[in-house]
């Protein structure tokens, strides 16, 4: 039981590079959005594994919840078929050339998570998800007191900004996606 | 439960291959959508790194971060799948590289 | 400690039970529909299996495991069989989260524990949590729909989507104020804090919030009059169309399921969950068993929504699809932050 | 509770402005109801807030110090501060009287007046209103700036409303004269403002006062500052040799040209005068060339006045010719005299302008005299209001020309400089106005033509300037409203009694009640105004000025009578050739054409030639040959445009890496 | 929707656009093609429409009448007069004993026989009865369609009643088969005139259940006061007749306007709807249920005394016990059933107001047992002609209030 944050770590970890290579590989974008879910879900999980538990329910809520459905939404919504995989065989060139490059952006970056040793670990200690009857009084720790201390205080102006920024967005999108009255040809 | 457990090496490792998974993906796909849901893992693997180090230096400043990450994604794939649905409508494919406005 | 004092055990205990209770939960919730449409209808119901078809789930349950499963060619295998899975599912998921009683003192001890309180897991946040899984409970009916390849269910998942994330917004906002009132995520400080200061329910803000609450709920768990995913005048029967047997069983089931968490839900929200009304409260206070009677009264409190359900579905037409959003993004949003807003005027004035 | 009545009385018209530019937004014409309710009462409103204001208690306006009212911070920068704070003291009072009274019977005469043009009848009401508001700025701020920004907004308001029908050619085309013109005179007044901020290091008339009281400032320095000031009040109240406008803006709607361009606006030079007093006072040779300056374009308006045929163009020389007269009592130092004449003008002219739109709309858009005559038989309230307006303005006495006039024409002889000339300009120009103003008279309403008649068989000539092309009916007048006698009726008696205020000393024995006003309310050099009052001229001779101006009065009725009615003339058609000097007045002197030789045709050159080597050879070129570079680059770049969005993607990672490269050094 | 628009533009869908029109898919453009039967939930018989859907408004509909096409004309001009009946009686199966009137109306006034009062009166009591259930049907399942159940089976339960009194009157349900050229099949049993009183005590109370949880409902009135409207117009022009007609506003009824039977003596009124959109529709069944009972109230007390068939021997067949004893009974019964009923030559029209608009039928004669040319006028097909031009540019909930509200009857329908 001493290190199952370590094991969970890991599980979820692998979990997450199988979801995410099965967004990108897919044929069906329906099958690459489920992926997509599962690589959310299990993100979510991490972060609560990380500690930020709060953090791990709002991603639930807001990916998979809103924006997946979203997704899936517009997905369905204009039928879209099956990616041709045979062209990107045809261009041997230009995908070894992504390849190379992609591998050199990560090698590259690598070399920041060398500056720090393993010895430097996570701080995961909250004190929240625990059966009722084993706290015995009714008081239970999250970090969801904190973090809204520091949204309202800290954060207040960014927050009320966000805030505008989403009101544009969903304007923006009704502008956007409206239907012409004209149909297209 | 004993506090820190977890190497934060771990999570910055795990964050460059997602990361580079995403990318890989908005390079290849030409399904515009599919490239958006790349994109979105992209953007997650940074918000995990925020996770991290936020834990690691106890400042719940990188957990806002990725607050307000979320709020601006859900701004953004708003945005982003109602260009997609005016795309279709105006070309009846999603295909990236059928779309080359920009050419001419 | 003993090796059966040890929690694992004591949450499967717990797990067990209340997997039990929603099954046979569901099952009855099934039977009082149909009896309840039966005397709305001037006929009788389910009469047959048993006194008042008291055996009707029971043999309702039979025959759909014993009908034979087929899976048409057309359709995504594994999506197909994974929907009603998500379905099932997500609303157990949901079930856990329910706090079914306080915690009472037992005068003797069960297991090595002498208090007891009847709930799988109590998350820190609470209610969002509960909000979280209840969102994924639409993947469900979407990959059904989709994966039918049928356009009558593929209608019925477009609806359903589109209804989710309209009604969910207005669903989660109308708890604000709620939450505001109570100060905290956690189910146990709301039925709490309601039990301190009264039913949510009889504030300004609370019953504004219980009103969007529960339209919004009825489109969640898509039920008449918001029944459009499955209109079967329109769409056949929506996102099931193609689905039979054991497979349906577990839509079937799964929206019962929600329904009944959602009623206790609401109980917690708005109307003081285990609280005693009046003053038996006084009368039981002191004895071990008063917490149960409170749980008698939860129960009861939570059917009463739940024959509002059925109520509400054997009386009123369905909308159509833009009235639908019409509502959703007009009237019940609108009101929804009116709510929030007045529950920071009700807190000030406090 | 005074302030915030005083801030509410200048801001209701604005709010009337909004309520009525927003009801123009409609694309189908707004409620007239509607809309002359905001436009007329915000007004009243406003006007109603003043009279109360004026008797309430504790405001003690009728002295030198008034009250102020805060409203907020503008400007604030360095030492220069300014807000939107307004005093409202004897002088100010007085013009937001004329503002708001006269402002709204001519709100209420627009009403009718503008009843047929419905798509702008909200557009005009909101320009109206805004004019208010604008011209209430000018004169009630608390300081220089917010005066200027009041002299900026009614300058764009008499922009908006020359250029009311701005699908006219001639209309958009006075308004951008005027509009210029008032630049150059802006030009000026804004280096004049500059100057006295140096001087006095504020802007705020209190401080302006409370520094002149303290120093005594090299006359030299003020002369320059006060030329320069008047530079800015030649512009907006048309004085030689800016007035070329002022006549061309009759384009606009009859209503603006009385509540604009004769009743408040081109009085605004006149008030920044005596707002300014101190600054005049002290500079004595400035003085004399205001005092000149007004002596000129009295006569010259006066004369070129006299032919004219357009009967709003004789009105728009005779208010230029009245401007000059004011500043000819400004400039001789005699302010009370001049803020006299503005007021009893102001009701005067507003009544001849009103009267005459009242007669345009009544033939149907008919401005040319010669096209008049015997009115007074279909309109005789009107005729009665235009004689009393005529003899008032002509100087007969009993009505309020006569007073005000007679004692501009003391004071002008009693002034050291040049003081018997500038009496004399002033009496030619008192006979030559008699006669142009009874020669509209009588070519309007007594000839022995008749205008009807007339009308009615050349109905096709419909090529009057304010000509709005309804012709659809020329049977008859158009009948005039309630809300269009209304106000004239007011005026009129107004201009027969508003001269009491003013009886000359010489009947009454003591300092004329108005003139005593304002040595009181402009005491800011009290001894100065006093002392050209008491070396007064003798009993005897001011009789005799006084019999004088009344005989010339009476000699131009006479001539005018003599001319148009015993002998029946009509002015003759505009191509029929004219003896050298009716020839010269008829063409305005030829002003317009002398600007055009001498300033706007060397201007075009020079920046021809700027244009042909500056623009051309310099700038553009070296620009084309910047482009031309980037072309070329282009050309071998453009191969990367491949359009494809994910090549595009391609080339951002490409540079991130080559960027971490750079940073991090290689693989280490 | 506008309803006045040119008629060509209901068929706008070329080939191109939807190859094989049947084929159901995805257009290029990302529209939607379904097809809403011919056995789907919501087509009550067999109907079937082509629809092009984009998103969830309706662009096309395309209907395809013929499932349920039994040649009942050609079948006419074979069968006696007293044997097309059967046929009639399966034009429209929920209110058969209008049909029957309806044809043996015509065949009489061909025939020139005066009937007794008796059976006039008895006719038109069945007739009113039958506009009753024809309209529960309509209403119930358009409150079904609109996923409001109870009503339905309220008004149903009544139905049967009003199916139990057929019963016993004629012996069936559905296909009775009541009338007979000269009179009825047989006379009225003896409880006949209690039990329609009872019905019509009865009735009111349900309709009053109804008007609450339909005719006031908030969601009811918002789902159809739009639904479908069409003008008097273009009602008129499509040839709309009965309740759907009168709900767009044109007061138009055979019963008064060419009145028959007794109708010219008994007193009702006509409601008249506005915009003819379902909402109006449904509200004017709904009085006309009202009316219909009031007609019924004034004849069930007045029943004459008579016989129940005319006194034509030669077209009425004798009883059975006389056959075997009367000579002359034996004759007649030989000839009609052998030879049928002689027609005199001629042309013949003859129409009745149907609880479904008026029904009509022509007959030529050349003096056979059997019309020489058989004409039916089935309201119903005239109303499914406008049914593209009503749904377009509406949800495809509405398309199926619509349905429900015109009461298109696939056995009618398809003739």
């Amino acid at each position: 039981m001493e290190n199952i944050r370590e094991i969970l770590f890991f599980l979820f970890a692998f979990v997450m590079m199988g979801a995410s290579f099965g967004v990108i590989l897919h044929k069906n974008p329906v099958k690459s959005a489920l992926f997509l879910v599962v690589f959310f879900v299990s993100l979510a999980s991490l972060y609560g594994v990380l500690g930020a538990e709060f953090l791990a329910v709002l991603q639930v809520l807001v990916y998979v919840g809103a924006i997946m459905v979203l997704f899936l939404f517009v997905i369905m919504l204009i039928a879209v078929r099956d990616e041709n995989f045979e062209n990107i065989g045809a261009n041997k060139g230009k995908t070894m050339v992504v390849f190379l490059l992609v591998l050199a952006f990560t090698m590259q970056f690598a070399a920041l998570a060398s500056v720090l040793s393993s010895d430097d670990k996570i701080n995961t200690k909250t004190e929240y998800s625990k059966t009722i009857d084993s706290a015995q009084n009714l008081t239970i720790e999250g970090n969801a007191e904190v973090l809204s201390f520091h949204l309202f205080e800290k954060y207040i102006l960014p927050f009320e900004l966000i805030s505008i920024v989403l009101l544009i967005g969903v304007i923006g999108a009704v502008v956007i996606a409206k239907k012409n009255r004209r149909r297209l040809e | 439960m004993n506090g820190a457990e977890i190497p934060v090496s771990y999570v910055i490792v795990l964050t460059l291959l997602l990361f580079s998974i995403g990318m890989l993906g908005v390079l290849t796909r030409k399904n515009i959508i599919v490239i958006f849901m790349s994109v979105e893992i992209m953007l997650n693997s940074v918000n995990l790194l925020f996770v991290a180090f936020s834990r690691f230096w106890n400042d719940l400043s990188g957990e806002m971060a990725v607050f307000f990450v979320m709020a601006i994604a859900a701004a953004e794939a708003a945005i982003g799948l109602a260009l997609v649905i005016s795309l279709h409508r105006k070309f009846h494919t999603v295909d990236i590289t059928e779309i080359k406005e920009l050419k001419n | 400690m003993e090796w059966y004092q040890s929690e694992i055990l004591w949450s499967l205990i717990k797990i067990l039970v209340l997997f039990f209770l929603i099954i046979t939960g569901a099952g009855y919730y099934t039977l009082m529909e149909r009896k309840g449409a039966g005397y709305f209808q001037l006929r009788y119901g389910p009469n047959r299996a048993g006194i008042w078809g008291i055996f009707q789930p029971l043999a309702d349950g039979i025959k759909f495991l014993l009908k034979q499963e087929t899976l048409p060619k057309h359709v995504d295998v594994y999506l197909f069989l994974l929907a009603p899975a998500i379905s099932v599912i997500t609303a157990v998921l949901l079930w856990s989260t329910i706090p079914f009683t306080p915690l009472i003192d037992l005068p003797f001890e069960v297991l090595g524990k002498s208090q007891v309180a009847l709930q799988v897991l109590n998350p820190g946040s609470g209610i969002l949590l509960l909000f979280a899984i209840s969102s994924l409970s639409v993947y469900g009916v979407m990959l059904a729909g989709w994966s039918s390849n049928n356009k009558y269910s593929l209608l019925g998942a477009v609806r359903s989507t589109a209804q989710m994330i309209s009604y969910e917004l207005s669903l989660s906002l109308s708890i604000i104020g709620v939450i505001m009132m109570a100060g905290h995520f956690d189910l146990y400080r709301i039925i709490e804090a309601q039990n301190e200061n009264g039913w949510f329910f009889l504030s300004v803000p609370g019953f504004l919030g219980f009103f969007v609450f529960i339209v919004a709920l009825f489109a969640e768990t898509n039920r008449l009059p918001f029944d459009l995913a499955e209109a079967e005048s329109e769409l056949v029967v929506g996102f099931h169309t193609e689905y039979g047997a054991f497979k349906f069983a577990l839509f079937f089931v799964a929206e019962y399921m929600n329904m009944i968490t959602v009623s206790f839900l609401t109980v917690i929200l708005f109307f003081g969950g285990w609280n005693i009304p009046f003053f038996l409260r006084d009368m039981v206070s002191g004895m071990w068993w008063g917490p149960l009677v409170g749980v008698l009264f939860f129960v009861f409190k939570a059917m009463f929504f739940m024959f509002l359900f059925i109520w509400v579905r054997w009386s009123l037409p369905r909308f159509r699809y833009d009235q639908l959003m019409n509502i959703g993004w007009k009237y019940l949003l609108p009101m929804a932050l009116i709510q929030i807003f007045m529950a920071g005027i009700y807190l000030y004035l406090k | 509770m005074n302030e915030i009545l005083l801030i509410a009385a200048i801001w209701l018209p604005f709010l009337g402005f909004l309520a009525n530019g927003l009801l123009s937004l409609k694309k189908e014409p707004a409620s007239q109801k509607l809309v002359s309710i905001f436009g007329v009462g915000s007004v009243l409103i406003s006007f109603l807030i003043f009279i109360f204001l004026t008797f309430a208690e504790n405001t003690a306006i009728v002295s030198q110090s008034g009250f102020s009212a805060m409203f907020f911070t503008w400007i604030n920068v360095g030492t220069l501060s300014a807000d939107f704070a307004y005093k409202l003291d004897g002088l100010s009072v007085f013009m937001a009287w004329i503002v708001t009274g006269i402002g709204m019977l001519i709100h209420i005469y627009s009403t009718g007046y503008m009843e047929e043009e419905k798509p702008h009848f909200a557009r005009f009401f909101a320009y109206l209103n805004l004019f208010i508001f604008a011209m209430l700025h000018l004169v009630l701020g608390d300081s220089l700036p917010l005066l200027f920004l009041g002299w900026e907004g009614v300058g764009l308001c008499s922009y908006l409303l020359i250029g009311f029908d701005y699908d006219k050619d001639f209309a958009a085309v006075a308004g951008k004269k005027a509009f210029i013109t008032n630049r150059i005179g802006d030009a000026g007044f804004i280096i004049g403002m500059f100057l006295l901020f140096q001087l006095t290091g504020s802007l705020k008339y209190d401080e302006i006062y409370g520094f002149f009281g303290a120093n005594s400032v090299d006359a030299s320095t003020l002369n320059i500052i006060a030329l320069c000031l008047f530079v800015g009040a030649m512009g907006k109240s048309a004085q030689i040799p800016l007035y070329v406008w002022l006549p061309d803006a009759m384009a606009g709607p009859t209503p603006v040209s009385a509540l604009i361009h004769a009743a408040t606006m081109v009085t605004a030079g006149v008030f920044m005068i005596a707002r300014l007093a101190p600054v005049f006072l002290g500079a004595p040779e400035a003085s004399t060339v205001i005092a000149f300056v007004g002596g000129f374009t009295a006569l010259l308006s006066a004369l070129i006045a006299l032919t004219q045929t357009d009967i709003k163009k004789v009105l728009a020389y005779s208010t230029v010719s009245q401007l000059g007269y004011m500043f000819m009592a400004m400039g001789v130092g005699a302010y009370g005299a001049g803020m006299f004449h503005l007021m009893t003008h102001a009701f005067f002219k507003a009544l001849l302008f009103l009267g005459s739109g009242a007669v345009i709309l009544a033939l149907h858009h008919e401005q040319d005299m010669r096209r008049m005559g015997g009115l007074y038989k279909h309109v005789k309230l009107l005729a009665i209001l235009f004689w009393v307006a005529a003899v008032a303005i002509s100087g007969i006495p009993g009505l309020s020309g006569f007073f005000s006039k007679d004692m501009i024409l003391e004071m002008a002889y009693t002034f050291a400089n040049g003081g018997k000339i500038l009496f004399l300009l002033g009496f030619m120009t008192a006979i030559l106005t008699s006669f142009y103003i009874f020669r509209l008279i009588f070519l309007t309403f007594h000839t022995s033509g008749d205008a009807v008649k007339k009308m009615e068989e050349g109905g096709s000539h419909g090529h009057g300037h304010d000509e709005h092309g309804h012709h659809s009916h020329h049977s008859g007048l158009v009948p005039l409203g309630w809300n269009i006698m209304g106000p004239l009726v007011v005026l009129g008696v107004l201009s027969v009694f508003g001269g009491y205020v003013g009886l000359p000393h010489i009947i009454t024995h003591k300092t004329p009640g108005i003139v005593g006003y304002f040595d009181q309310v402009l005491s800011v050099a009290p001894s100065k105004a006093a002392e050209s009052w008491h070396q007064h001229i003798e009993g005897s001779t001011a009789w005799l000025l006084m019999l004088a101006s009344i005989g010339v009065a009476f000699l131009g009725l006479f001539t005018a009578w003599f001319f148009y009615q015993k002998q029946n003339k009509v002015p003759a058609e505009d191509s029929v050739k004219r003896s050298f000097f009716v020839h010269l007045s008829f063409n305005k002197f030829f002003v317009d054409e002398i600007y055009e030789k001498i300033l706007l045709n060397p201007l075009k050159k020079i920046a021809d030639l700027s244009y042909k080597i500056i623009d051309v050879k310099i700038i553009d070129a070296s620009i084309d040959y910047l482009g031309k570079i980037t072309l070329l680059i282009g050309s071998y770049m453009r191969r990367l445009q491949t359009g494809v969005t994910p090549n595009y993607a391609l080339y951002i990672v490409s540079g991130t890496v080559v960027i971490a490269f750079i940073v991090f050094g290689g693989l280490n | 929707m506008n309803p006045d628009k040119d008629i060509k533009s209901t068929a706008s869908v070329t080939e191109k656009e939807m190859p094989g029109v049947i084929k159901t898919g995805t257009l290029p453009d990302g529209r939607m093609t379904i097809n809403l039967g011919p056995s789907h939930p919501a087509t009550h018989g067999i109907l079937e429409n082509h629809v092009i859907l984009d998103g969830e408004k309706i662009e096309e509909c395309i209907p395809v009448i013929g499932y349920v096409h039994r040649t009942f004309e050609k079948m006419g001009e074979h069968y006696g007069y007293n044997q097309f009946l059967v046929c009639t009686d399966r034009m429209n199966y929920i209110s058969t004993p209008m049909n029957n009137i309806g044809w043996i109306l015509a065949v009489e006034n061909m025939l020139g026989i005066e009937v007794p009062a008796k059976v006039t009166v008895i006719r038109m009591i069945m007739s009113e009865l039958s506009r009753i259930i024809d309209h529960i049907i309509s209403m119930g399942i358009l409150g079904v369609d609109l996923g409001a159940f109870a009503s339905f089976l309220y008004m149903f339960h009544k139905r049967e009643e009003v199916y139990d009194i057929i019963d016993k009157l004629t012996g069936a349900r559905l296909t009775n088969t009541f009338c007979r050229v000269g009179g009825l099949e047989r006379d009225v049993y003896p409880e006949f005139v209690k039990d329609v009183k009872y019905f019509l005590k009865t009735f009111p109370k349900v309709l009053k259940e109804n008007d609450k949880l339909l005719t006031k409902s908030r969601i009811f009135y918002e789902r159809t006061k739009d639904a479908g409207k069409i003008s008097a117009q273009r009602a008129l022009e499509y040839g709309f007749t009965g309740p759907n007609l009168r709900a767009a506003g044109v007061n138009f009824d055979v019963r008064v306007d060419n009145p028959y039977m007794f109708y010219d003596q008994v007193k009702f009124d006509i409601p008249v709807g506005e915009t003819g959109a379902v909402y109006d529709r449904f509200l004017v069944r709904v009085e006309e249920m009202q009316q219909s009972m009031g007609i019924i109230r004034q004849l069930i007390d007045n029943i004459p005394e008579g016989s129940y068939h005319a006194d034509v021997p030669h077209v009425y067949l004798p009883e059975k016990n006389k056959v075997y004893t009367s000579m002359e009974d034996l004759i007649y019964h030989f000839k009609i059933i052998m030879q049928g009923i002689k027609i005199p030559r001629g042309q013949f029209y003859s129409s009745t107001e149907a609880a479904n608009g008026e029904l009509a039928f022509t007959i030529i004669s050349r003096g056979e047992k059997s019309p020489w040319r058989l004409r039916v006028r089935r309201p119903c097909f005239w109303y499914y002609q406008a049914f593209p031009e009503l749904v377009k540019g509406g949800f495809l909930a509405d398309a199926i209030a619509n349905m429900s509200s015109l009461n298109v009857i696939a056995g009618e329908l398809d003739g």
